[in-house]
């Protein structure tokens, strides 16, 4: 105890996130010393350059190959090929993302400001913008980093926390239809801090089984302790209210919906993409890493949920009218989809990397077609702001049909159609699984071929509320006002072309892709 | 590795592009250009055909190139006779679909001037054309099952949006309803193309590596059972039938003859190269509640054609009787029989594809499809109304007309069968027999309705048909005729492929006949 | 014993060998008619007719070729190409029978087709009337020279398809559209009897070619089940073409054609073939005294009463004949019920009956020709005197159907009397009955045509019609007179159709003084009398009396479409409705039912999204204890 | 003898969650969750004590700093709406649902 060995951190392999967070600190600075006209002009290449900074540090660091096989800063954080991978895809989502915050038009002009009030209007007359939304999305952004990347629950929760604390205020911060996005804000919020309470309750009892809150010193104790423990069985349990909250899985779903319809979409497409990401990286820390060995006892639960994420997310779907709000649905089902791929395990872990694989293949794809639909949804306007009503949307094809096109493959690829990426990221799911099940001596053998045949089912279902839009903007007559299409910025353009590329890209030859998520499973977590 | 087939899937899809981006008001440049591609096709189709060898190995034109190693899969393609001459069905009837459809997008209006649909965009319905013809002939020539289920699902977004685009008044509720009911199959279909892979572990999805492969007879059934529900529900057969009518109601002409003809032949393809020959015991085993299901679709399907108002809805019924023949044969699991379906697939197309586009001429000029505002065509339009009542016969399967053949191929071939439950299979081919009372009085009494009788008021003013509309029907009555009496050439670049299937279903059950007089 | 019937030659060479072009001749006249459509309409008939008279030459010169061989080598195969690989081949068997038909065909068919210049000289479609007409002719040649059931099906529908056409020839008259969709339907039945009894030939014996069908029974002789099971079926088949009870509704209907093609198609010709495929198939399938071949017989005479009694009550002219050609293709059924005697006077009368019968019809279509299109015989009378021609032709043809002595009729049909009696005592009198009822409404006809009291309309002016109308009328008539004698004295048909229907063990002669003979002659004279005395020498009412409850059933011809009507044609309506509901309502009822419980699910389960954040507090909560629960639960299992 | 800081920080986070589903104003409400996140922190000292390690002790530091950071936030948040609406119920703010 008294011999104590001064702590090291190795600084190459977090720089990355260190540099996003530094550039936080910076922005942070920048709100409190610069004026306020210059700020935006800081902003936004410190932002942006810093992201991209950090995503060619990530690439450098896979080309070098040079990926640690240990947990880094004193065991707090690992830095292996998954955590890697998903920090490519959120930094890349993340760039995007910003890219649509920097449209004109999305955030509030003064938060403090009461809607409808006079001071609202000089604020948006002297055309003031709140450039925090920068320092905070960069916070956002390090805690995705660190919240899949953390390798003891402590710094879990602290990810955690980090992750969510910037994305409530960004919440509330919508220029348009500002009740809605503060009432968003407002139930994230205590939603969040409700689960995250009960995310800290569950390491508090996992702490009280092993005696240590590091995933390595969880798994050993499990590999000697007994699996019966109450206090493990009940600490897993509110561990995995936190992470399913995240990843906004049923029966803990119910803050999606309406958090999606009240942000502001940019926000929405960053939440959408970015934390869906960074949740289920921490998800399959968790369920694999520190409680692998466990994994007879919570597979049956989370088929439970798994189950019960996809229907309903598809069911519920089907009668939105708010295309944001389908949307959401539409993200509940695909966790629920996810939530296979993290059942899809087997004995031996070197076969786990297929099923890694499959998930971070999804992952990617699922995330980059969600961000362009959230693009395309900012596009179209009514004079009252973004025209969420489904109604709305009828004949678009007519009027526009570039964007209408655009809009339906993205739909096609959320349904898994073939030839678009997203249908190979559930083909490699669903494949992942009925291998896992296929393999002699699974109690789960047939049940997870029911859940796959249960996911077809439920994208079936889906495939309806996809349908309906695209009937909609095709076969409906469009309606004498309908909504203007805004003329895009730069960004907009470049964040849809992008994921168009992608999601098209992919759909014809996903291989690529696949190289890279193999190569980052193969070498799966650190343990 | 040979070029044919990619190449054939690459010119249109070639087209198709071109097609997309052609200039804004260059609707007619768009439409030459699709007619150019279409020809092109089967020009080269054509060629291919001749380079076919019947007594060759089974597959020909092979072509393999690697898609997606980690998924094992290959983008292979090759041909056996069926699918060959499925090929060639695809590529005859696109030209004629481009020029039966050639004002379909324009906006057309009836006799009496009003306006039956609107304009819409010409380039994309004829882009889309062209890109479903890759897909059909990709479908038809994939060799490797991953590659045969992308095309298998993939060609339902083009079907999907002429039929939702430049269909009828309920046109969205009939694309809908059939991209869903397609699509559920298609889905269960994957798992069982996904459980295939990992069950033969044989790391491809490569058709004639994974014959014989799956040997638990369990096993075989689960996975029968999802390829087939998939293609029941494409053919489609009863009681999964009933997308069939509305999406052939409400789909313009042209994509109603490409639906019924091409598309849902996949189905019935796809019972015949996978069901049967990846799972010979399941399909053995099954024969007998299917063989019900196929009797069920020829006379329900028949009784309920006679009962429509609708002439396109009543096609779409007589299509689902003779699926129900072709089902038959293909379970009836002797040479004769599957034979007789496998021309079936291709005979069906040309008559029923005549009938769509008659009808649909006769359609264009009333802007009603029911039979109840028609009377004595005849009189104002003999030539239309001589066309009609021959895609009619063809209907009904008279002899000397290409259908009969098949028909009369898969019910003897049926009767006489000695496979597994050929009890059943006689006594299913004396019911199906029945069909051809049930035929004559579907056709005939539409025929009666419409051509035949007082010349009713709207239809005084009918023109009779055009040159381009004759150019539409003439090569098909051609053709109809034509293999009605030299079915020959057909069957004899099909039969060595049953021959192949019959022997990796492990079913001796030899010709029939031995050859007639003069051999 | 080897019957001739297994005995085939393969020829290529020769007229025989070219035989085909007897099919060709008309198929291309009607291509080139249909094809070329209005262009022809001038020179079209004159087409027809010589497409008609060049197969009738080919006809001629083969039959020549033919007898000039010996007898065991009459049996020519001629194969043409491979029609369904492995299962049949097309081929043309020129046999005494065959040939035979086909001189009837071309001869009969091109008498028609001349008349039938001047008959449609006023139709506007003329040229698509002799279209039909050629198509026709090359159909029915296809049907009696297939050397295998499925060219002979072929043929078979053909010829029903020419019908179906012909009889709809005015399509613009809703009766005559109705008209030939009955007689192809109806003929649908029968087509489902041969195409079943194809399924057990191939079956049992691995051949639809008549002449390996002969060595395969040969070889190994069948089951008696099997062939009866087939010769039913054929019997379903012949029944539907010719008219035969249960299947006789749709010939009298079929009178809604054209005249011609009632005399060419409905009387001389396709109604015909029946009896020829039951002969052709006789030697294999109808051995005399087996169930089927009895089955025919009671058919035959069942239909030829009924057919002549049905003759007695029409007032329409046509009607009346109509039902005579039933009633005498009855008499060639019963015929050819009884092995090789029986089918050569079956085929006996059917030639004669070929050239008298088409006599008649023409006959009464010149009488319409002369009297504006009217069909009432009531309308008629006295009309020897306006067309003499005419009359006198058609009375050689009633004299000759009624079996007046010497001529046509008499021989052929006693023949089969006779042959009938031999074998069956109970069918062979009910002929002789048959015979007299018919002396009864021939004469009738004669009579209220040609004698007694003009009862024409007022507008109507009787003429005689042009040359190229009676000249064939002569021709026919002339056939009527002398065929059966020829035929039937010193067995000249008999020993020719030997090759090909097998011999009897003892060769028929024909009596001139038999019981049954004269019994016939006798009743046919009381008919005739009794026709006098009803219609010649009483006044004919001009319009219809209401006849008593017997004259009624047959003016309803018998109720069999009544029948029909309730039987199948209201149960089928019915059935086809609730089949249509069912499929709506449902199967499509079932799965938008499905889609509408999803939907509905899907609106219940979003209202607990209530808004209320508290709510969804809750459901955390819950989803926690379930959490918790269930992993305890699966932990201690 | 730890046992029953355990039930007590057992009871504690019981009746925060409680708290949260049954108060209705958005501040009793947060502060419920504070209450929530303290019975965490008193499990971790406990657990220490139990396991004879700092770590827990360690860790109720971080979540006492977490929770600053939150109140921080959440009082932002809480304080807009009010300001909004002049009321700080969780219930009257009901726009999005179904």
């Amino acid at each position: 105890m008294n011999n104590a060995v001064a702590p090291t951190i190795e600084y190459g392999t977090l720089a990355p996130m260190l540099l996003v967070f530094g550039a936080a600190v910076i922005g942070v600075l920048v709100e409190a010393f610069a004026p306020h006209y210059v700020r935006k002009a800081i902003h936004v290449p410190l932002t942006l350059l810093s992201l991209a900074g950090a995503f060619a540090l990530v690439i450098v660091q896979i080309v070098q190959g040079a990926v640690p096989t240990a947990p880094v800063a004193m065991g707090a954080v690992a830095v292996d090929g998954p955590a890697l991978f998903i920090w490519g895809v959120i930094l890349v989502l993340s760039f995007v993302c910003v890219l649509l915050i920097n449209d004109e038009g999305h955030f509030v002009a003064s938060a403090a400001a009461v809607p409808g009030s006079a001071d609202e209007e000089e604020a948006e007359a002297a055309g003031v913008t709140h450039t925090e939304v920068y320092p905070l999305a960069l916070f956002a952004v390090g805690g995705m980093l660190l919240f899949p990347a953390s390798h003891d629950l402590l710094t879990m929760f602290v990810g955690l926390e980090v992750m969510s604390l910037p994305l409530y205020l960004l919440c509330g911060l919508a220029r348009r239809r500002r009740l809605l996005s503060q009432e968003a804000s407002m139930k994230y919020f205590l939603l969040g801090a409700f689960s995250s309470a009960f995310f800290l309750y569950g390491t508090a009892m996992i702490y009280g089984y092993a005696g240590t809150v590091s995933f390595t010193g969880i798994n050993e104790s499990l590999a000697t302790g007994s699996l019966l423990d109450p206090l493990l069985l009940i600490g897993f349990a509110l561990l995995g209210v936190g992470l399913l909250f995240k990843i906004g899985a049923a029966p803990f779903q119910a803050w999606k919906p309406d958090v999606y319809q009240g942000a502001p979409t940019p926000v929405t497409a960053l939440m959408a993409s970015g934390t869906l990401v960074a949740a289920v990286g921490a998800l399959l820390r968790v369920f694999w890493v520190a409680l692998g060995n466990l994994d007879w006892n919570w597979r049956p639960v989370i088929w439970a949920v798994a189950a019960l994420t996809m229907l309903v997310g598809a069911i519920v779907a089907i009668t939105q009218t708010d295309i944001k709000r389908m949307l959401a649905y539409s993200s509940i089902a695909h966790a629920g989809f996810l939530l296979i791929g993290v059942l899809a395990t087997f004995d031996k872990a070197q076969e786990n990397a297929k099923s890694l694989s499959a998930i971070l293949f999804y992952l990617l794809v699922y995330s980059i077609t969600t961000v362009g639909a959230f693009a395309v949804v900012t596009m179209v306007r009514d004079p009252g702001g973004e025209a969420g009503h489904l109604s709305r949307w009828a004949g678009l094809g007519k009027r526009s049909p570039l964007l209408a096109g655009v809009f339906a493959f993205f739909l096609l690829a959320f349904a898994g159609i073939p030839l678009t990426s997203g249908f190979f990221g559930k083909y490699a799911v669903f494949a992942a699984a009925l291998s896992s099940g296929a393999e002699r001596g699974d109690s789960l053998g047939g049940w997870m071929t029911g859940l796959v045949v249960l996911g077809v089912v439920a994208s079936a279902v889906a495939a309806f509320f996809y349908v309906r839009v695209i009937v909609l903007m095709f076969f409906s007559e469009p309606a004498a006002d309908g909504p203007s299409i805004a003329v895009p910025s730069m960004g907009t353009v470049a964040v849809i072309a992008v994921s168009l590329l992608v999601t098209v890209g992919v759909g014809l030859f996903p291989q690529p892709m696949l190289d890279l998520a193999n190569q980052a499973a193969s070498s799966l977590f650190v343990r | 590795m040979s070029p044919w087939l990619p190449i054939l899937m690459a010119v249109p899809v070639l087209g198709a592009i071109v097609v997309a981006l052609l200039p804004k008001g260059s609707d007619k440049l768009a439409k030459q250009v699709t007619l150019v591609v279409s020809l092109v096709v089967l020009a080269l189709t054509i060629v291919m055909a001749t380079q076919f060898r019947t007594g060759g190995p089974r597959f020909q034109f092979q072509a393999a190139y690697d898609w997606i190693p980690s998924f094992g899969v290959k983008f292979g393609v090759g041909v056996d006779g069926i699918a060959l001459v499925l090929i060639a069905l695809s590529a005859v009837l696109v030209p004629i679909v481009v020029l039966a459809s050639w004002h379909d997008a324009d906006g057309t209006q009836s006799a009496d001037g009003t306006l039956i649909t609107p304009k819409r965009s010409v380039k994309t319905y004829f882009s889309l054309l062209l890109v479903l013809e890759a897909m059909m002939i990709g479908v038809f020539a994939a060799t490797d099952v991953f590659l045969f289920y992308v095309f298998f699902e993939a060609m339902l977004i083009p079907m999907y949006f002429m039929i939702g685009s430049y269909g009828g008044a309920q046109r969205s509720y009939a694309a809908v309803k059939f991209l869903l009911y397609s699509l559920f199959g298609g889905l269960l279909m994957l798992v069982a193309v996904i459980a295939l892979y990992v069950v033969a572990g044989k790391g491809t999805f490569m058709y004639p590596e994974l014959i014989g492969v799956i040997k638990d007879p369990a096993t075989q059934k689960w996975l029968f059972g999802g390829f087939f529900i998939a293609f029941a529900i494409k053919a489609p057969l009863w009681p999964v039938h009933t997308w069939l009518p509305d999406a052939a109601a409400q789909a313009p002409a042209g994509a109603a003859v490409l639906l019924v003809g091409v598309l849902d032949k996949v189905g019935t393809f796809g019972m015949l190269r996978f069901c049967l020959e990846l799972f010979p015991d399941a399909a053995k085993a099954f024969t007998t509640p299917i063989v019900v299901l196929a009797v069920i679709s020829i006379i329900y399907g028949a009784i309920v054609a006679i009962g429509q108002t609708d002439m396109k809805r009543l096609i779409a019924y007589t299509s689902i009787s003779h699926f129900g023949f072709i089902v038959m044969g293909v379970f009836a699991m002797s040479q004769v029989a599957q034979s007789g379906a496998a021309l079936y697939m291709v005979n069906h197309g040309f008559s029923t594809g005549a009938l769509f586009l008659a009808a649909g001429f006769l359609i264009a000029r009333r802007g009603s499809p029911y039979i109840a505002d028609y009377g004595g065509v005849q009189k104002v339009a003999p030539l239309l109304a001589g066309f009609f009542l021959i895609a009619g016969l063809a209907g009904l399967s008279l002899p000397g007309l290409s259908s009969f053949v098949s028909e009369f191929m898969v019910m003897i071939g049926t009767y006489s069968s000695t496979a597994f439950g050929a009890g059943a299979l006689t006594v299913a081919a004396v019911i199906s027999a029945v069909a051809v009372i049930l035929a004559a009085v579907y056709i005939l009494w539409m025929v009666q309705r419409t051509l035949h009788g007082p010349t009713a008021e709207p239809v005084k003013a009918f023109k009779d048909l055009n040159a381009r509309e004759i150019v539409v029907l003439a090569p098909l009555v051609a053709l109809i005729i034509g293999f009605g009496f030299f079915p020959k050439p057909l069957l004899d670049v099909i039969n060595p492929a049953v021959t192949q299937t019959l022997v990796n279903v492990q079913v001796d059950n030899p010709a029939i006949a031995e050859k007639g007089a003069g051999q | 014993m080897e019957s001739p019937v297994e005995i085939v030659q393969h020829t290529t060479g020769g007229m025989i060998g070219a035989s085909w072009l007897m099919i060709a001749f008309p198929l291309l006249g009607a291509a080139i008619l249909l094809v070329l459509g209005r262009m022809t309409n001038r020179w079209g008939h004159l087409l027809g007719v010589a497409m008609s008279l060049a197969s009738f030459v080919v006809a001629v010169l083969a039959f020549l070729e033919l007898i000039g061989l010996p007898a065991e080598q009459r049996r020519q195969a001629v194969h043409l190409y491979e029609f369904i690989p492995g299962m049949v081949d097309m081929g043309l068997l020129v046999d005494p029978l065959s040939i035979s038909f086909c001189l009837l065909i071309t001869g009969v068919g091109s008498l028609i087709h001349i008349y039938s210049i001047g008959y449609m000289s006023h139709d506007p479609d003329r040229r698509r009337f002799f279209s039909y007409l050629n198509l026709f002719v090359s159909a029915m040649l296809l049907l009696v020279l297939a050397d295998n059931y499925v060219g002979l099906f072929i043929g078979w529908e053909g010829v029903g398809l020419a019908s179906y056409l012909l009889i709809g020839f005015w399509y613009f008259k809703p009766s005559a559209a109705v008209a030939a969709k009955k007689a192809f339907v109806v003929n649908r039945v029968g087509d489902l009897g041969l195409l079943v009894g194809m399924f057990v030939i191939i079956t049992t014996f691995h051949t639809l070619t008549f002449s390996d069908l002969g060595k395969a029974i040969a070889a190994n002789p069948p089951s008696g089940g099997a062939v009866t099971a087939i010769g039913l079926l054929l019997l379903l088949g012949a029944c539907g073409k010719s008219a035969q009870l249960p299947l006789q509704s749709w010939l009298l209907d079929a009178m809604e054609g054209p005249t011609p093609v009632s005399a060419l198609i409905h009387a001389a010709t396709m109604v015909t073939a029946g009896v020829y495929l039951v002969v052709r198939s006789g030697a294999f399938f109808f051995p005399e005294g087996s169930p089927q071949a009895l089955a025919v017989a009671i058919v035959g005479a069942a239909t030829l009463l009924a057919g002549a009694i049905i003759g007695t009550a029409k007032d329409d002219i046509k009607k009346g004949l109509a039902g005579s050609t039933m009633s005498q293709i009855g008499y060639m059924m019963l015929g050819a019920a009884f092995g090789p005697v029986g089918y050569t006077f079956a085929i006996g009368h059917l030639i004669t009956h070929g050239f008298f019968k088409a006599d008649l019809f023409l006959g009464a279509g010149s009488v319409m020709h002369g009297m504006n299109d009217e069909v009432d015989m009531r309308k008629y009378g006295g009309l020897r005197k306006a067309m003499p021609i005419t009359f006198a032709t058609f009375f050689i043809g009633y004299l000759a159907i009624i079996g007046f002595p010497m001529l046509s009729g008499y021989f052929t049909k006693d023949g089969i009397i006779e042959t009938a009696i031999e074998h069956n005592q109970v069918l062979g009198w009910l002929a002789v009955l048959g015979a007299g009822v018919t002396g009864f409404y021939m004469s009738r006809m004669v009579f209220m045509t040609f004698f007694g009291q003009k009862r024409w309309a007022d507008d109507a002016h009787p003429h005689e019609s042009p040359l190229v109308m009676t000249v064939p009328l002569m021709v026919l008539s002339l056939g009527a007179l002398v065929l059966g004698a020829y035929l039937v004295l010193s067995n000249r048909l008999y020993e020719f159709l030997t090759p090909a229907v097998g011999a009897a063990e003892e060769a028929p002669h024909f009596a001139f003084t038999s019981v049954p003979g004269l019994a016939t002659l006798a009743l046919v004279a009381i008919g005739a009398a009794f026709a006098w005395y009803k219609y010649g020498r009483a006044e004919v009412p001009s319009v219809q009396p209401r006849g008593s409850f017997l004259t009624t059933f047959a003016r309803r011809d018998l109720y069999g479409d009544a029948l029909n009507e309730s039987l199948f044609m209201r149960p089928g309506q019915w059935l086809t409705r609730i089949a249509v509901y069912f499929d709506n309502r449902g199967v499509d009822g079932l799965v938008n039912g499905l889609a509408a419980g999803i939907g509905g699910s899907s609106g219940r389960l979003r209202r607990l999204q209530t808004g209320f954040a508290r709510t969804y507090a809750l459901s955390i909560l819950f989803g926690a204890a379930l959490l918790a629960g269930a992993l305890l639960l699966v932990g201690n299992i | 003898m730890t046992t029953h800081y355990l039930i007590l920080s057992g009871l504690l986070f019981a009746i925060g969650a409680m708290g949260v589903l049954i108060r209705r104003n958005a501040i009793v409400v947060f502060m419920c969750v504070e209450l929530m996140l303290n019975a965490c922190n008193l499990a971790f000292v406990t657990f220490a004590r139990q396991n004879g390690n700092l770590e827990g002790q360690i860790i109720a530091f971080f979540v006492m700093v977490v929770a600053a950071a939150e109140v921080v936030v959440g009082l932002a948040i809480i304080v807009t709406i009010f300001r909004t609406r002049r009321s700080a119920s969780v219930d009257d703010a009901n726009l999005l649902k179904y």
